[in-house]
């Protein structure tokens, strides 16, 4: 047919709770992707011709009814080839079911969930490319025991979380873990979003006796505990942070005092791809990229584009192809198993003003983790 | 010292008042006679500015013309107006309200010897400053409302029935108390069905009926109209 | 005479709205959706809301409940019957409600209740999380859009006819004459308490209704997602926007908004936020008296004084 | 542990309670809700945040610019968008839907810009992060700043609203706003004052926040809501009231996390709440009528 | 004649103040009896307690040999108490023939509908209100708001009829004519209990008074009797009545 462009839509939360989440780990990222293919005078198809991206947008403003309705207008009113998924856990199995009704294969980005390989069998165009809560309990767990046998720490570890589907998932899968791994629980509570207020929590962490601690939490909540522990003085031998933690403002705003802080991701640093993929997102999103889930988002979509170019604007096609080829992306090479991303960073930690990975430690570029954390230093 | 021109003033299509005139000379005392609904109590609001009149209408306070002023400017010139349903501050306290009296720049200088007269005219009031108006009895409102107006010190007073709900024995008072008032150099604009009372202490009365002005004379001339008597000093009452 | 015209375009619309789906895409399906749903809570808001003065924020309590209730028990019960036990759990939850906020009036019983929403959310983000140690839960409802439609749609209708059936009942005028002046109606023989418990529960019952009957729309439902404020300010904004005390306000409030919503976010994603609020504040200028009132001031050259009815007010606290 | 509890309560409710006021004087005095108070707050937030990132302009500094920069914003808001509606409504009831309509419009349009501006980012930065040492308990001197802004603010606004003829003429216009012309108030006056310090206080609001509190341009609507519910428990109108609220609000919240449990702190802030609203309808200092 | 209303030491508190102090009084059936007092001596107060407006500190108050103590105002209503208040209550959303078919419509035989309206005309008429049945009440002067109260008042059929200051601020005329009004009600057998400060009404109205002072009762008995009282003249009518 006589085509011009390929429509490529999506509907994120520009506005509303989710739009922080959005702002730095999706749109940035979508839009660099657009820009990069355009620039290259589109995407690639088998037979070597280029079509530009048009794009269509919404918002969804955070609300899960528009997010359906969005995605219900990209697929049948806007016909668009591929859609792009939305931001969270909840939004992407709110519209998993129209992704898999309209054949659209859904590359799950911003998705942390364990019953990943349940989905892939409901939906099976559906892809999870953020691991699961086990993934990142499990990493954490073996660096927490190595540092213990090590005697860089003592084996017991206080535990906090976001309640709700991100921090229960991390929690649930922590704690056996943690057993496993010989790692005493010995705090372990569950916050609302919207805490501002942490004081009583380090108080008893800093009670409890542990070594580590340990907060599966969100950007607001992370940078709140960050300035608390300085406040209270509270130094943690480990001390392991969530979401927000990779962000680039989160290594500007702690200067040397984020040395040592971990968190879920981090990426190979000095690998190139990423180098060139850091710098190009700065250049043109006017920020850096924050450091776990972006390079995986933007990722895909060059999993995406690499598949196109393989097989067409076939969605049943490219679908197949994601499922079962390997790809050349930013976050290194790519094969998908039963449509989930394996290999992953899992656990990352700031050094020398880096937020690096240091786990799985047997992935090539991983870095060897650096404790105890160093004490808080004036600023 | 007030001057009213070709008043009129429409509620929707229901002409309140039309064409009325009426002068008064500083420190008189002028009462406005009228049935229910003939419009006296209109007559005080587009003085003081609570009313929209017609365009061609005239009001004239001191020389100054009060059409299209607001309300509190209106005040400035010296009038005081004691409205229908009061229109106090009923979650303030009375102290609080009599002050507020005293709000005009003219009226702070005088402020406690003002409050002095007004607390000795209403005794009940110096017993009460602390309360919160709303939770006073009605006649005790009335008191608050009168107090308030006086504190701010006016040139001119207009009452629209301050007799309303005050025990008789009030009553009296408060008519003694307005007499002196006028002696002192203010002149009083009242609308009030006590008749009797109201002429007693009046120099002259204007009637109003639907709207107009029909009648007007000096306070003696008034009480001897005998179709004054009839209608607004309960002659036909007692037959 | 009019009655019967009325009712006769009524049953025409609700005929034309009922076969829609056999015509139009799931786009627009969706659209009726979402429509039918903001018809139905901004008219069940105002059954209450608008006619006693009492404005309320918790819609999205009872909204929340509904779809929580669906997403507890749809394993485990036939549909109907989680409807039925979600009304249920609704009647009783206003209940509750009202008999708490009887002495609350004004700004007062705005923020109570949307205190009580966001008590709701926490109450059952703690228990789901600390109790029952998980906090998503999946919907994998056999449900078409076209069912949950017209489920929407049956519903919408009920509550027009319910509160078209009350304006002209006793039970009507008591709520005029309650948001007037509660000190008159109780003086004259009114219960207060019943009538503005038994409205608040009505309207409570059909909110969780309309909870209940979307929530299959959605796969995964959790409390930040069926408790979101948002509903209950779009509810309260649309009733309002149109016309609270009337019957078809709700109605032409909640169908041009959404449809603004909709329209602007579509086609500029990226400045609907300004131009929605300029558009809004637009809005609000030109027609003082919401749609309604718009209309009837175009359509039936009334002048202001025969108006049988001002623009809703809130009840004020201290009378 | 007692103290340490007390005083991180008391300091957490400071920021409440100076979060609050100017909406309990906006509310209160000026008789119009403004649901887009939270934006100016975050708005505010921005600038401070450009200020010093951007121009090295502490927020200290800042907070002398922005806050009478709020005050203008204030002034003209309610001069453009609240007077004709306040002109138009018949009632304080029909004045208060028009202005619920309007100020969520207005919500939409500061978000807005903010959003094109900024984006939807999360913006953090320190400042006076460290810990200052009271009866041995180790507090942020940036939420200190908090507390003190708000007593002083607070009591010094509550001294001058009972104890001044000014603060008297703002509480007649609150009250009764159609008879305060009957003693010579420029009613209108007094509330577009009333409603531009509103404008100034949240300012100063946002600015002390944006020192500890990650925030983002759609996060306004969370701080009017916690304003609200200060505003209401203290009393609409009542500055004192909106202190002692915002500091039960602060103490109840560090007490449930310390001694219940973290989980439940919100629960417990939205419980305390509504008690205290059973036990007065009219809130903590409100009057109740009957 | 047997007491329909009995007051029997009640007493009403407001924090410190005592507004009503041990307070008894009967009004037999059929008769008009003027509740007078100065300005802030509990009248209204005692009123409010009657009609289950406010709840009474201590005492009794029994109607037709029923105790009504502390029953809410719809009850009391119920049982035939009907009033108007001393600062007139309308409904201001209602026109005024709407204002006067919410009490019929919800009196013990309720009526609705045409009925209802036509009552409410027949009523309205009664009050002097004849064919304003379609204004809106807001823009009613004071007195005829007060008017559209008593035919409110009227509609609920009571057999207690509380008339709170209902003749203050009429002139002479109009005075006139709502004395006979009431002198109608009493006619037909009407219990009626009036706080007034308009003597002339109490004089043609009332054969026997009560009169309080700071909340407590200093007269009771025969009209002529009591405004003739020293007691009652220092300190309620003054000098110029006596
Ligand atoms: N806001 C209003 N809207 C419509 N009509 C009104 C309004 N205010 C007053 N009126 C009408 O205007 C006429 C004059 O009213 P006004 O209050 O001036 O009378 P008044 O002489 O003071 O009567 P009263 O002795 O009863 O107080 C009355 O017929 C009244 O019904
Ligand atoms: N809610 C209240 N709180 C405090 N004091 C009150 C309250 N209601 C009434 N009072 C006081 O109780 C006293 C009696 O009031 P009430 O209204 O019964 O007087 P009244 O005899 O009707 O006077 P009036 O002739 O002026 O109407 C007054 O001093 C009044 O200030
Ligand atoms: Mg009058
Ligand atoms: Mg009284």
């Amino acid at each position: 047919d006589d085509r011009t462009s390929v429509k490529i839509g999506y509907a994120v939360s520009k506005t509303g709770g989710n739009a922080g989440g959005v702002g730095i780990t999706t749109l940035p990222n979508y839009e660099l992707w657009v820009k990069d293919v355009n620039d290259a005078g589109g995407l690639e198809l088998p037979d070597g011709t280029r079509l530009p991206i048009e794009v269509i947008e919404y918002d969804d403003r955070s609300s899960a009814e528009e997010v359906v309705r969005s995605v219900e207008r990209l697929a049948t009113q806007d016909e668009v080839d591929f859609i792009l998924p939305p931001w969270g856990t909840g939004f992407n199995l709110a519209v998993a079911p129209l992704f898999d009704r309209y054949g659209y294969p859904q590359l799950a980005v911003s998705a942390v969930t364990d019953k990943a390989p349940e989905f892939v069998k409901r939906w099976d165009k559906s892809y999870w490319l953020l691991g699961g809560g086990h993934d990142y309990a499990d990493a954490l767990a073996k660096v927490l025991s190595k540092a213990s046998s090590d005697g860089t720490i003592n084996s017991k570890v206080a535990m906090i979380s976001v309640a709700d589907g991100f921090g229960i998932d991390l929690v649930t899968a922590a704690r056996p873990a943690m057993e496993n791994a010989g790692i005493e629980v010995v705090y372990d509570v569950t916050y609302p979003a919207g805490t501002t207020d942490f004081t009583s929590v380090i108080n008893e962490a800093a009670a409890s006796g542990a070594d580590s601690f340990v907060a599966f939490s969100y950007p607001p909540e992370t940078f709140a505990l960050t300035q608390q522990a300085q406040v209270a003085n509270f130094n943690p031998k480990v001390l392991y942070l969530g979401v927000g933690t990779g962000f680039p403002v989160y290594g500007k705003n702690n200067g040397a005092n984020a040395e040592g802080i971990m968190s879920l991701g981090g990426i190979d640093y000095n690998n190139p791809e990423n180098m060139a993929y850091r710098a190009r997102h700065e250049e043109v999103t006017g920020k850096a990229p924050d450091l776990w889930g972006s390079v995986i988002t933007y990722s895909s979509l060059q999993m995406l584009q690499e598949a196109i170019k393989r097989r067409g604007l076939d969605r049943d096609a490219v679908s197949d192809e994601l499922s079962n080829g390997t790809f050349q992306t930013a976050a290194g090479e790519i094969t998908l198993e039963d449509n989930q991303l394996r290999t992953l960073w899992l656990t990352g930690q700031w050094q020398d003003g880096k937020f690096v990975a240091v786990a799985p430690t047997d992935r090539d570029g991983a870095t060897a983790p650096i404790l105890p954390k160093t004490a808080w230093q004036a600023q | 010292m007030l001057e009213i021109k070709n008043l009129s003033v429409t509620y929707g299509k229901h002409k309140a008042l039309q064409d009325v005139s009426i002068s008064m000379t500083e420190a008189e005392a002028i009462v406005i006679l009228g049935a229910n609904g003939a419009g006296k109590s209109t007559l005080l609001k587009s003085v003081a500015g609570m009313v929209r009149p017609n365009t061609d209408a005239q009001i004239f306070m001191a020389g100054e013309n009060l059409i299209g002023m607001p309300m509190h400017e209106v005040v400035e010139t010296g009038i005081a107006v004691v409205p229908e349903g009061r229109g106090v501050f009923a979650e303030l306290t009375v102290r609080e309200n009599l002050l507020l009296g005293a709000y005009p720049k003219r009226a702070r200088a005088n402020e406690q010897a003002n409050l002095d007269n007004v607390l000795t005219l209403f005794p009940r009031l110096a017993e009460r400053r602390r309360q919160t108006v709303s939770t006073m009895s009605g006649g005790e409102q009335q008191m608050v409302a009168i107090g308030r107006a006086l504190m701010s010190a006016p040139r001119l007073l207009m009452l629209d029935e301050p007799s309303l709900g005050l025990a008789p024995v009030l009553v009296g008072e408060l008519f003694q108390s307005l007499a002196k008032i006028r002696e002192s150099g203010v002149g009083l604009l009242i609308v009030e069905q006590n008749v009797k009372i109201s002429l007693s202490i009046a120099d002259r009365g204007y009637l109003l009926e639907a709207g107009r002005v029909v009648g007007q004379g000096t306070a003696e001339a008034l009480a001897d109209d005998p179709a004054v008597q009839n209608a607004f000093l309960g002659a036909a009452a007692h037959t | 005479m009019k009655t019967a015209l009325g009712f006769l375009v009524a049953l025409t619309v609700l005929t034309a709205l009922a076969i829609a789906p056999l015509f139009v895409g799931p786009y627009q399906l969706g659209l009726l959706i979402g429509l039918t749903g903001y018809v139905t809570l901004a008219s069940a808001w105002a059954l209450f809301s608008g006619r006693t003065g009492y404005v309320s924020l918790a819609t999205v309590a009872f909204f929340g409940i509904g779809a929580y209730t669906v997403a507890v028990l749809s394993e485990t019960m036939p549909y109907p019957l989680v409807l039925l036990v979600a009304a249920g759990i609704g009647l009783c939850v206003a209940l509750l409600v009202g008999l708490a906020t009887l002495r609350l009036a004004g700004v007062y019983f705005v923020i109570f209740s949307f205190g009580l929403a966001e008590l709701v959310r926490q109450l059952v983000t703690w228990f789901e999380t600390s109790v029952n140690g998980t906090l998503g839960r999946y919907i994998f409802l056999p449900l078409e859009a076209e069912h949950i439609y017209w489920q929407l749609l049956a519903l919408a209708a009920l509550t027009l006819l319910l509160t078209w059936w009350i304006q002209r009942t006793r039970l009507g005028l008591a709520l005029k004459v309650i948001a007037d002046d509660e000190t008159v109606a109780s003086h004259i023989g009114i219960n207060i308490a019943w009538t503005k418990i038994a409205l608040f529960t009505l309207s409570a019952i059909i909110m969780t209704l309309v909870g209940a009957i979307q929530a299959p729309r959605w796969t995964y439902v959790e409390p930040a997602i069926v408790f979101s404020p948002t509903v209950s300010f779009l509810t309260l904004i649309m009733a309002l926007f149109g016309g609270a005390s009337r019957l078809w306000g709700p109605a032409l409030g909640a169908i041009p908004l959404f449809l603004l919503f909709e329209w602007l976010s579509a086609s500029f994603p990226n400045h609907y936020s300004i131009l929605l609020g300029l558009l809004f504040i637009i809005i609000v200028f030109l027609l003082p008296r919401g749609v309604v009132g718009f209309i009837e001031d175009k359509f039936q050259r009334k002048s202001p004084a025969d108006l049988v009815e001002k623009p809703a007010r809130v009840k004020e606290a201290d009378q | 542990m007692l103290m340490t509890t007390l005083i991180a309560g008391l300091v957490l409710g400071g920021s409440y309670a100076l979060l609050a006021m100017g909406l309990t004087i906006q509310y209160g005095i000026a008789r119009t809700m403004n649901l887009a108070y939270g934006e100016t707050i975050i708005a505010s937030a921005f600038a401070a945040y450009l200020l010093y990132n951007n121009l090295g302009i502490s927020p200290i500094l800042g907070l002398v610019i922005i806050a009478p920069a709020g005050f203008v914003f204030g002034w003209l808001v309610y001069g453009i968008l609240m007077r004709p509606l306040v002109a138009r409504s018949e009632n304080t009831a029909t004045l208060e839907i028009n202005s619920i309509l309007a100020t969520f419009g207005l919500l939409f349009v500061i978000q807005g810009v903010m959003l094109v501006i900024f984006g939807g980012n999360y913006i953090s930065y320190n400042y006076l992060n460290f810990g200052v040492e009271i009866i041995g308990v180790r507090v942020a001197a940036n939420r200190l700043l908090a507390l003190g802004l708000a007593l002083i603010i607070g009591g010094g606004l509550y001294l001058l609203l009972t104890r001044t003829r000014w603060g008297t003429t703002l509480r007649a216009v609150a009250v009764n706003p159609a008879a305060a012309p009957l003693v010579g108030i420029d009613a209108n006056r007094a509330a577009r004052f009333a409603f531009a310090l509103g404008g100034a206080l949240a300012s100063s609001g946002g600015v002390v926040v944006s020192m500890y509190q990650t925030f983002t341009a759609s996060s306004g609507v969370i701080f009017t809501m916690k304003a609200l519910i200060v505003v209401i428990m203290g009393g609409v109108g009542n500055l004192a009231g909106a202190l002692f609220a915002g500091l039960i609000l602060g103490l109840s919240e560090t007490f449930v996390a310390a001694y219940i449990s973290p989980g439940l702190t919100i629960a417990a802030v939205y419980i305390i709440f509504l008690v205290i609203l059973l036990w007065r309808p009219a809130g903590l200092f409100g009057k109740v009528q009957k | 004649m047997s007491a329909l209303l009995e007051v029997r030491n009640v007493t009403k508190r407001f924090g410190g103040l005592t507004a009503v102090n041990d307070l008894s009084f009967d009004v037999s059936e059929g008769e008009v009896l003027a509740l007078l007092g100065p300005n802030g001596s509990g009248k209204t107060t005692m009123m409010n307690m009657i009609s289950g407006a406010l709840k009474s500190s201590s005492g009794d108050i029994n109607l037709a040999g029923a105790p009504i103590t502390g029953l809410p105002p719809h009850r009391i209503a119920a049982k035939g108490v009907a009033r108007t208040f001393q600062l007139v209550k309308i409904l201001p959303s209602l026109d005024v023939r709407e204002n006067v078919v919410a009490a019929l419509a919800f009196r013990h035989d309720a009526l609705w509908g045409k009925t209802a309206q036509d009552e409410a005309d027949r009523l309205l008429a009664h009050a002097g209100l004849e064919s304003r049945g379609s204004e809106m009440v807001e823009n009613l002067t004071y007195i005829d708001q007060k008017r559209v109260e008593l035919a409110r008042a009227l509609a609920a059929q009571p057999r207690l009829l509380l008339l709170d200051e209902w003749l203050a601020g009429l002139n002479p005329t109009e005075l006139h004519i709502g004395i006979e009004l009431i002198a109608m009600l009493r006619k037909s057998g009407m219990t009626i209990l009036l706080v007034e400060h308009v003597m002339e009404a109490v004089r043609a109205l009332c054969s026997r008074c009560v009169v309080m002072n700071a909340g407590s009762k200093i007269a009771d008995g025969e009209t002529h009797a009591v405004l003739a009282d020293p007691e009652v003249i220092r300190a309620y009518l003054g000098e110029a009545h006596a």
